[in-house]
This record gives structure tokens, C-alpha cells and sequence, in this order.
């Protein structure tokens, strides 16, 4: 099974990536760019075939490790 | 089985002869994983086909020299059991297709050089050139490198601590990055790559094999074209992390005395490495790519030994000392596999899947490799007439257009994005003569510099590299350092042109008259040739690395003025030469004449009458006076220690003051030690003159007014953050 | 003063901090893989500045997550004295030892160069050798020392005086929540901070004002 | 409209983070990971309501800026 899990900045968090990109985009003519934030997104390969156990497996491993819950927050997509 | 066409041998880089010459060698047609084989191996950038019979004309002995050029890395014996060990390498062609992982490998590869030998890394320099300002690619290229070196450097911690930026619309399709590493060892535990004796373990340790870089080396090689763009795919990512790993865990197993031959998979990775082991120790290698560490599927033998992967190593271990070995690599978690042994047979024998897939006589890739005497024409030195120039101009305007100018600016947006101080050695960070880095635990330290003007170079190649390393020695005497040696990164255009040839020649020659002039040998090098962009030629820029030694960094002098009320004396003799000097450039807008020639005995008289007072603890104040003339370089000291000057000029003419006579230096020195150093330096024929005093808040010229200094250091600070912001730059002419 | 400085795979100032604090403590410390389960009885934790485990997903995640913090977090929560320096300080802040975290540099780019802070607080173990408002000149190095906290976080710690270090207004080189370089947590034995204290300690380099942080845990330490 | 740009690096190309968070998964217990890649996430906030413009668009932001297509690939996703 694979997933993919996105993390993103949580609302008010700064985020001085995201800026400079809208930034950039705007200096480059893209004038209907409004607001623009940066996250990440990772892709996992899992040997789990449970669809319920791998969503549980990977939100484990967000609040572990993959998601710094002060500042980010994460949705998990499973692709069987 | 693949048909080997002319059309695939001519994609491998090889002209129909030295096809020819590969069968008469082999005795048959080479099979296709052979012929990639060949083409890394003749290239170039491996054979060095077109300098060789050249670069056998510099001085690389000393009686300090414990290796000079042939290894890694070069290596001097700097005292009490220590080694420095340094070298410079080019990574220009990767750098322009994607100048942030281009810059990163590029640091990481030389990097793998120095400790491959035994050499805990302890300085990184970086020579830049760059197209035009205002050249559409520039910025984008200048952002990425910039972060590319530091991305690396930083995270192996290890501090960057100088280098050299210029631009120039030759290097617009064609930049160069140069980096340049410099390690410490024990002169008992210093580490070859010959892979002497027969049934040794072959060791493969690292990073897995993937399909990385598959012909980089054959790239780097090749003149670029509007399609090498689409070359993409062959661009290396970098992983310092894995670096880090790697330097520790291959000096912790140095520590023992497990390893045989060590040598780092560079350009043409598994392939060059074990060839050039081969030939070195004078043994066979036998391969089996099945137990190579693989991180993608189903890769050919041909992909595997042309892979450019980075962060691998290959090595030679003792028999029965794997298991030891292994569990330093096991606990920093690196990849580790024997792959081979060595035997008695000189042959590169490769097995994968149960097959033998090539078999070549090692010295065939090596000793056999073609070597051209190329064709070259010396164009004739320009005359050293005096350009014209407007002499009503005035110079304090000049002087604030001149420190804010491209190739004078000051260069903190780039040294601040680079970790100078990790290691906590650092005496001089950039913005000096040299960097100094303190040898670990002692007092002794090394001096570290970069230079070549390439407008010199061009205009007279010869004059032009011996002013490089005339300016390179001048700069570690400028701290109070002894020069030691040299490593150097000969950057031209295409060999195959004649004019081209004769600048490579000429450039060669000028290195070895400075070099045994100033009896600073060449220790290592890299040559980076068919630097061109659809038949335009960068200028040609050999750069120069010097490493010096102080034996008591106590006693060290820096640029910044110290003290209000010095005397400032000149050595040297000025004549006011204006020919190829940034004012001409930049105030009168021509490049022309002659390049200021170099008379290497009055620059070893005056650079040892300098370091010699720095040593004695009599001088503390110094800078050399290079780019710009003498005006350029007191202000430069005056904002380094936020100090004014007043100068006094029998005749404030712009040639003697913005002229670029070699051989001297500026010092600054309380008035009474001042009076003794001019009698000193009369009775040692050095040639020195009284410029005035220093203090106050502006440079100020006798009959040519003043300048503050807080203008002119906003004007010096400014250039370069502007250009990366993408604000307005001052016109340039 | 016993110390141990904790190493991770791509720790890279492990030997400046050794450097320091033998010279400055007399006593070399220990150096403490991450592998292993326990630090020894001592006085004081550093924990270096680097790149552990390249900054990669988050500068210090990883490390935060390696056998050794379990130990140091036990340590620092019986009132082990715990130092982190830069990458240390992102390690921290990771292990929920500190609160806020360290975001990117506003301007996106790595810094190095020398800062001048302020000592805004002297009474703790790390600064009671310096006096309240103090200069002191450190060279920072790093790419993400932008500290972020929500109003709430940061209020409190102003107001239990947690702030040790601040960037010199006009000098902060990295965008960081009310001029913040460095923190302490609740009960005031664990500091953070992305400036290199370690760096400061040797005339020759430039700055000697990091020996008093050295020179008080020895004090209230020993 | 909003849109979703997802930025990974193409195959064969080495990923030394997502190689490093699969092993410290590992290393955490979650033995069912295999491989990982990180890539990056960029939510972009547009002012054009045609879906077609805005797709037209963010795929030349993409070329031109938000993707290094030197090693990178992209996606765009439309969410209106
Ligand atoms: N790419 C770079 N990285 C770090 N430092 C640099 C770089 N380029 C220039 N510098 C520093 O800026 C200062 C001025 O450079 P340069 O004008 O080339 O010096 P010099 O004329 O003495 O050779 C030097 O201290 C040099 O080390
Ligand atoms: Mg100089």
C-alpha cells in the first residue's frame, strides 16, 4: 500500500517560504497569485494491507515524528 | 548485445583514431561496457590528454613536499608530525545545469579527496566566475552556488573561509565553480590509493549505486552546446549527510591499520576508482557489480561502472580485516560490501550475473590513454604602452564608483551565508589578505587563499598566471604567513583551437617561472578544459590556491587599521600601470593593454622584507595591493578598521593612484617603528615610500580632496545585496 | 564541573563544545553517543550545534526522537543542568524540553556572522556571571533559527523572566519572535539558544564574552 | 480558486532526506515502511476563475519557478 501525507503550517504560523514564493510569483507577472504557503509531502510505501491499521500506523508516525504539532498540522491519503 | 557504431563511438566522446587504438590495444572490438569504460577513462577530464605533456614542466618537489600531484590530494609536511593536505576542483559544467546540487557534489567531491587521505578537513575556499550582472542567468546562478557550497560546507562542518567572485560576460553560458578543500594529518598516517598485492578484499563503503551523473565525466568534457541543456537527467544530488558519515567512519577505521589503498569514486565513480588503484599498486582488480550496493533496479553493468553516485569509497583492506571494518561502517550506518579482489593479472576483469562483461588490460585505461601534443599558437604580448585616460577626472568620485564596483564590492552576501567559525579555528575570517585557520590545539596556523585576474590572463596568458600566483604567495605574506605550496584549477576554453592551446600554454609556463621563482611547488591540480558556449571562450582563468604556514599565529597581521596616527608606509615600486586595471574598465570603459608584468625577484625581496617584520612581532597592520591600486586598498583597510587615512603624494595623478604595479603592500605602523623600518628596508633594496597617516573618519588626498568613509563603505556594501534583490544596480560602463 | 556533550550521527560542533569546556571546566567531558541508552552522572548536558542527521524533515526531529534524549529528558526533569546550543536548541524545542519552535530564516538564506546580544537575564545557573542588559558579541550560524511561539507562549515566558538571551535590537539576524536567541524552560535548568557561546571563548577568535555562561554553571554547579 | 501544486523529484533522482525519514521509521518501530520520498506542497491562492486560465497558469508558475525541472516533477491540483 502506499500513502502519501502532507504537512502544512498551521493557521498564523509564519510562514516565510510561502511568501517569498507569492512573492516571486507576483515579480514574475503571475498577478492573480494571492496568498501562497509551503508544506510538504511525503510518500510511504507500506507493507500493510489494512487500510484502517495503516491509517493508524501513519498518524502514529505523524504525531511522532513527520509533524512537529506545534507549528504543523497533517492530513494522510492512503493510494491501495 | 549493443552493435558499437561510429555514431557510438562518436557519442562517447571518442575521435575514429583513438577508437582504432582502444581494438589494437584490446586486440578486438571492445564490447559496449568496455567502450563506456574507455570513453570515462580517455576522457579529459580523466586522462588530462591535452595538458599533460604541459603540466610535467611545473615545479612539484620541495623539501617540504611529502606528495605532490598524482594522488588525491597534495601533501606538505608543516612540522612536529603535522601534514596539510589540499586541493582545488572545478564542478563548472554541473554547476551552470543546476548550480545549487552543481556547487553542493562539487564541494563534496573535493572534499572526499582530502580525507580519502587521511585528512580530517579543516578549510573550504570557493573560486567563482560569473556572466555579466546584468545577464539574465546570473542572479539565478550566483543565488544557487552560492547555497549549494554553503548547503554542503555547513552541514559537514567544516568552515568556508574565502574564495574569489568576479564577473564577466564571458562566463555568461559557462561559469566556473571552483572549491577548493584543505585537511590536516599525521605525516605517519597518510593514505595512498595504490592497491598493492594480489587477493586483498576490494571494499565498497558509502552511499548505494544509483543512475546518477551516467557520463558526467564525459560531459565535463564536451564543449557545450543550446542542447546540453537537455543533458538534465544527468545532474548528481548531494547528501552531506552521508559525507559527514563517511568522513568519520573512514577516519575512525584510519585509526587502525586495516586499509590497504583508499580511494573516492569522483567523476566516472566505480570505474576510475578501481582502475587507477589497479595501476598505481600495479595489481589486477576483479569486480562483481552484483554485490554493489544498489538503489535502483535492474541496473546494466555499464550503468553501475559509469554511475556518478556520490558519497562512495572504495578500498583496500588487509585480508580477514573486513569484520572490523564493517562494524565501523555498521555504526555509521553506511552502506559496506566486498566486491572484488585484487589480483596478480594487471587486468580490470568485471563480472555481473554470472558473466564476465569486460576485461581490459588496466594500463591500457591508464598508461595508454592518449596524451596529444595539441597544436598551439602564443599570440604576441601586448605592448606595455600607457592607455589613454581622462587625467582631468576627479578622484575621490572615481574612487566610490571603483569600491562599489562589481569586481571590488565587498562579497559579505556571500561569505555570511557560509559557516566560517565551526571548528572554532578560525583566526581570519573573509575579508582579509588570506584566511588563517589555526592548526587544532597549537599555534601554529595555515594561511589560505585563492587568486587569478583572468582580464590578465587573457590579455597575455603567460604574465597573467604569474601574477597569480605572485598575487597568491603575496597574500599569504600579507598575514605573516610562509608560503608553503600550491594546488592549481587551470580553466580554459576549447584545446582543440590552437589560440585556445597556446593560452593553456602559455598559462602553464607563467605558473612554473612564479612557482619556482618564489620556490612554491605545485602540489595538485585540476584542469577544466572546453569551458565554451556555442565557440565563445571564458577568459582563461587558471586559479591559484596557496596554503602558507605561520608558525606562531600570535604574531599575524590583518588589513584593519588599528590605531589613529600609524604611519603608512608603501612597498614597492609604483609606476602608475593603468593597462588591464579595473579603472580603465570601469572609469574609462576599455579593457585593453597590457597586463602590469611581474618581476618576481623584487616580489620575493619585498614579501620577505614584509613577513619578516610580521614575524619579529614589529607589524601588525598589513594589506597587498592587487585590483583597484593603492587607493582601493587603504580604504579597504580604513573600513575594515573604521579608521580613516590622509595621504600625502608628491603628485596625486590617477595612474599611481589606481594603477596595478605588483609587488607591494601598504603597512601601517606607529610613526616611531616606522622611521626605523624605512631605514631597514633601505639597506635590504626594498623600495618604500611614506603615504601619510591614518586617522580620521575619510580617505583624503592631498590636492585631490576627500571621500567619508561611511559613503564609501555603503557604497562598497551595497553592490551585492542589490543585485540579489533585484534592485538597481549602478550603471556599468 | 562534570559534563557530557551528546553526539549524534552529523553533530558538527561536538568538538568545539569539548574544546570549551576543557579548557574552561578543567575537565574534559565525556562524549556521549546517541546510541547509547544512559549519560553519565554529571553536572551539565550540552547538546551541540550541527546538522544531526543532516536537518533533514525537521532540524533535530530526528535526534530528538534517539535512545539518548529518553535519558537526557529523565535527567533534565530530576534538574540536570541541560545546555542547547543551535541545532542543540532545535533538538530541544523538538523534545518538547522548550517550548516554540525554529522556523526557517525570515530571509530564507543561512547566516554566519557575529551578533551582538543582550543579557536579559542574569539570575539563572547559565548567566549570573554576566550582569542584566549586558552586551555580549557570539557568532551565530544557521538556517533555521527563527523562533516561533503563539502570544500566549511567548508572554509567559517574558513574564517568568525566561528569556536569557536577546538579539541587540537592529541585530537579529533571523526573524525570530520578539528579538529571542535564547530561552529556559520552566524550573530554569534546560537553556536553548541558536548563538554559539563556544565560539567566544578564545581571544584569538575574536570574542571571549560566551567564558562567563561557562564560568557560571561552574559556579552554580560545582 | 485555490489550487494544490505537489513538487517531487523525478525517479532515479536521489532523495538523501526521504531516504533518511524512512530510516528513522525504522528505527521507531514502524517496520512496515519502505521506501520514502519527500517532496514539497505549495497551496496557492488565485484570484482567475476559469478553471482552464488557471490551470494554463500554474503549470507555467511550475516551469518557471515552483519546480526545479531539472530533477523535479510536478502535479497541480484545482480546488475551487
Ligand atoms: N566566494 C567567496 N567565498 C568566501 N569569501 C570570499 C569569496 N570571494 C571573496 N571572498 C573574500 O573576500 C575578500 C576579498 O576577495 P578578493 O578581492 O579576491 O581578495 P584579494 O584581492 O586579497 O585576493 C577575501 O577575504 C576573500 O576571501
Ligand atoms: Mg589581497
Amino acid at each position: 500500500m502506499k500513502a502519501r501525507v502532507f504537512v502544512t503550517l498551521k493557521n498564523g504560523v509564519l510562514d516565510p517560504q510561502g511568501k517569498a514564493i507569492g512573492h516571486a510569483l507576483n515579480n514574475l507577472g503571475f498577478d492573480a497569485v494571492g496568498n501562497v504557503r509551503q508544506g510538504k509531502l511525503i510518500d510511504i510505501e507500506l507493507t500493510e494491507q489494512d487500510e484502517a491499521k495503516a491509517h493508524a500506523s501513519l498518524k502514529a508516525m505523524c504525531e511522532k515524528l513527520l509533524a512537529n504539532t506545534v507549528i504543523e498540522k497533517y492530513e494522510i491519503e492512503l493510494r491501495p | 548485445m549493443t552493435v558499437i557504431t561510429p555514431e557510438i563511438v562518436r557519442e562517447h566522446g571518442l575521435s575514429p583514431d583513438e577508437y582504432d587504438r582502444i581494438k589494437q590495444l584490446l586486440n578486438r572490438e571492445p564490447n559496449f561496457v568496455e567502450l563506456g569504460v574507455f570513453s570515462v577513462m580517455w576522457s579529459e577530464h580523466c586522462s588530462y590528454k591535452s595538458t599533460r605533456a604541459h603540466l610535467r614542466k611545473l615545479p612539484t618537489t620541495g623539501p617540504l613536499v611529502i606528495q605532490g600531484p598524482g594522488e588525491n590530494a597534495g601533501v606538505v609536511d608543516i612540522g612536529d608530525g603535522d601534514a596539510v593536505i589540499f586541493k582545488m576542483e572545478s564542478h563548472n559544467h554541473p554547476s551552470f545545469i543546476e548550480p545549487y546540487q552543481g556547487a553542493a557534489t562539487g564541494v563534496g567531491g573535493i572534499m572526499r579527496d582530502v580525507f580519502t587521505m587521511g585528512a580530517r578537513p579543516v578549510a573550504m575556499m570557493n573560486a567563482l566566475r560569473f556572466g555579466a550582472p546584468d545577464h539574465a542567468k546570473t542572479r539565478h546562478l550566483v543565488s544557487g552556488v552560492v547555497a549549494g557550497i554553503g548547503g554542503y560546507g555547513n552541514c559537514m562542518g567544516v568552515p568556508t573561509v574565502g574564495g574569489e567572485v568576479n564577473f564577466h560576460p564571458s562566463y555568461n553560458g559557462n561559469i566556473l565553480v571552483n572549491a577548493m578543500c584543505v585537511g590536516l594529518a599525521r605525516t605517519d598516517k597518510i593514505f595512498l590509493s595504490a592497491a598493492k598485492g594480489s587477493g586483498n578484499p576490494v571494499v565498497y563503503v558509502g552511499s548505494k549505486t544509483g543512475r546518477d551523473g551516467i557520463h558526467g565525466a564525459t560531459m565535463a568534457s564536451a564543449e557545450f552546446n543550446e542542447d546540453s541543456e537537455e543533458k538534465r537527467p544527468t545532474v548528481q544530488v548531494g547528501d552531506p549527510f552521508t559525507e559527514k558519515l563517511l568522513l568519520e567512519a573512514c577516519l575512525e577505521l584510519m585509526a587502525t591499520d586495516a586499509i590497504i589503498a583508499i580511494q573516492d569514486m569522483g567523476a566516472a565513480g566505480l570505474t576510475s576508482s578501481s582502475a587507477e588503484m589497479g595501476d598505481k599498486g600495479g595489481s589486477g582488480i576483479e569486480l562483481n557489480l552484483d554485490r554493489v550496493p544498489q538503489r535502483e533496479e535492474n541496473m546494466t553493468a555499464y550503468e553501475m561502472l559509469l554511475s556518478e553516485s556520490q558519497e562512495r569509497m572504495l578500498m583496500v583492506l588487509k585480508p580477514g580485516r573486513e569484520p572490523e571494518a564493517e562494524r565501523i561502517f555498521a555504526k555509521w550506518e553506511l552502506d559496506f560490501a566486498v566486491i572484488g579482489v585484487t589480483t596478480d593479472t594487471k587486468r580490470l576483469v568485471i563480472k555481473h550475473k554470472g558473466a564476465v562483461v569486460a576485461d581490459m588490460p588496466i594500463t591500457a585505461l591508464s598508461d595508454e590513454a592518449p596524451v596529444y601534443q595539441r597544436p598551439f599558437e602564443r599570440k604576441a604580448a601586448p605592448k606595455a604602452t600607457q592607455p589613454a585616460f581622462d587625467a582631468a577626472r576627479p578622484v575621490m568620485a572615481s574612487l566610490l564608483r571603483l569600491i562599489g564596483s562589481p569586481d571590488l564590492c565587498s562579497r559579505r552576501w556571500v561569505w555570511e551565508q557560509y559557516d566560517t567559525t565551526v571548528m572554532a579555528d578560525t583566526v581570519q575570517v573573509p575579508g582579509g589578505d588570506a584566511a588563517v585557520v589555526r592548526v587544532h590545539g597549537s599555534n601554529k596556523a595555515l594561511a589560505i587563499s585563492c587568486d587569478v585576474t583572468p582580464r590578465y590572463c587573457k590579455a597575455d596568458p603567460f604574465e597573467g598566471a604569474k601574477q597569480a600566483v605572485a598575487e597568491c604567495w603575496r597574500n599569504m605574506t600579507a598575514v605573516g604567513a610562509t608560503p608553503l605550496a600550491v594546488t592549481d584549477n587551470l580553466n580554459f576554453g576549447n584545446p582543440q583551437r590552437p589560440e585556445i592551446m597556446g593560452e593553456i600554454v602559455g598559462g602553464i609556463d607563467g605558473i612554473g617561472e612564479a612557482c619556482r621563482a618564489l620556490s612554491f611547488p605545485v602540489v595538485s591540480g585540476n584542469c577544466s578544459l572546453y569551458n565554451e558556449t556555442n565557440g565563445e571562450p571564458i577568459l582563461p582563468t587558471p586559479a591559484i590556491g596557496g596554503v602558507g604556514l605561520l608558525k606562531d599565529v600570535r604574531r599575524m597581521a590583518t588589513v584593519a587599521f588599528k590605531r589613529a596616527g600609524d604611519a603608512l608606509l608603501l612597498v614597492g615600486d609604483t609606476k602608475g600601470h593603468l593597462g588591464q586595471s579595473i579603472y580603465l574598465r570601469e572609469i574609462e570603459g576599455r579593457e585593453e593593454g597590457a597586463p602590469p608584468p611581474v618581476d618576481l625577484a623584487a616580489e620575493k625581496r619585498n614579501g620577505d622584507f614584509v613577513r619578516g617584520l610580521i614575524e619579529q612581532g614589529r607589524l601588525d597592520t598589513v594589506h597587498d595591493i592587487s585590483d583597484g591600486g593603492l587607493l582601493v586598498a587603504i580604504t579597504e583597510m580604513a573600513m575594515a578598521g573604521s579608521i580613516g587615512a590622509e595621504l600625502t603624494f608628491g603628485d596625486a595623478a590617477i595612474a599611481l593612484l589606481f594603477g596595478e604595479d605588483q609587488g607591494r603592500y601598504i603597512l601601517a605602523l606607529p610613526a616611531s617603528e616606522a622611521a626605523r623600518v624605512l631605514g631597514e628596508a633601505k639597506a635590504a633594496g626594498v623600495s618604500m615610500s611614506s603615504l601619510g597617516v591614518t586617522g580620521g573618519d575619510r580617505i583624503a588626498v592631498k590636492g585631490a580632496g576627500d571621500a567619508p568613509l561611511a559613503k564609501l563603505r555603503a557604497a562598497h556594501e551595497s553592490w551585492f545585496p542589490a543585485l540579489m534583490s533585484g534592485g538597481e544596480l549602478p550603471p556599468v560602463n | 564541573m562534570k559534563s557530557a556533550v551528546i553526539v549524534f550521527p552529523a553533530s558538527n560542533c561536538d568538538r568545539d563544545a569539548q574544546t570549551a569546556l576543557a579548557e574552561i571546566t578543567g575537565t574534559p567531558p565525556h562524549m556521549v553517543w546517541h546510541a547509547e541508552t544512559e549519560v553519565p552522572d554529571v553536572d551539565l548536558i550540552v547538546i551541540p550545534g550541527g546538522f544531526s542527521y543532516g536537518d533533514y524533515l525537521r532540524c533535530g526531529a530526528m535526534a530528538a526522537q534517539s535512545h539518548i534524549m529518553r535519558d537526557v529528558m529523565k535527567k533534565a526533569e530530576a534538574g540536570v543542568a541541560v545546555l542547547g546550543i543551535c541545532n542543540g536548541f532545535q533538538i530541544l524545542t523538538e523534545s518538547h524540553l522548550l517550548p516554540g519552535a525554529l522556523l526557517r530564516n525570515a530571509d530564507l538564506k543561512f547566516v554566519s556572522r557575529p551578533v551582538e546580544l543582550v543579557v536579559d537575564e542574569s539570575q539563572s545557573a547559565f548567566t549570573r556571571k554576566y550582569s542584566k542588559g549586558e552586551r555580549v558579541r557570539f557568532p551565530v550560524a544557521h538556517g533555521e533559527g527563527n523562533y516561533f511561539a503563539d502570544e500566549e507562549t511567548l508572554n509567559r515566558l517574558e513574564g517568568e523572566d525566561r528569556v536569557v538571551f536577546r538579539y541587540a535590537p537592529g541585530d537579529n539576524p533571523n526573524g525570530s519572535a520578539r528579538n529571542i536567541a535564547g530561552i529556559l524552560n520552566e524550573k530554569r535548568n534546560v537553556l536553548g539558544m541558536m548563538p554559539h557561546p563556544e565560539r567566544a571563548c578564545d581571544p584569538l577568535l575574536g570574542s571571549t564574552t560566551g567564558r562567563p555562561l561557562f564560568q557560571s554553571l561552574i559556579d552554580t554547579l560545582s
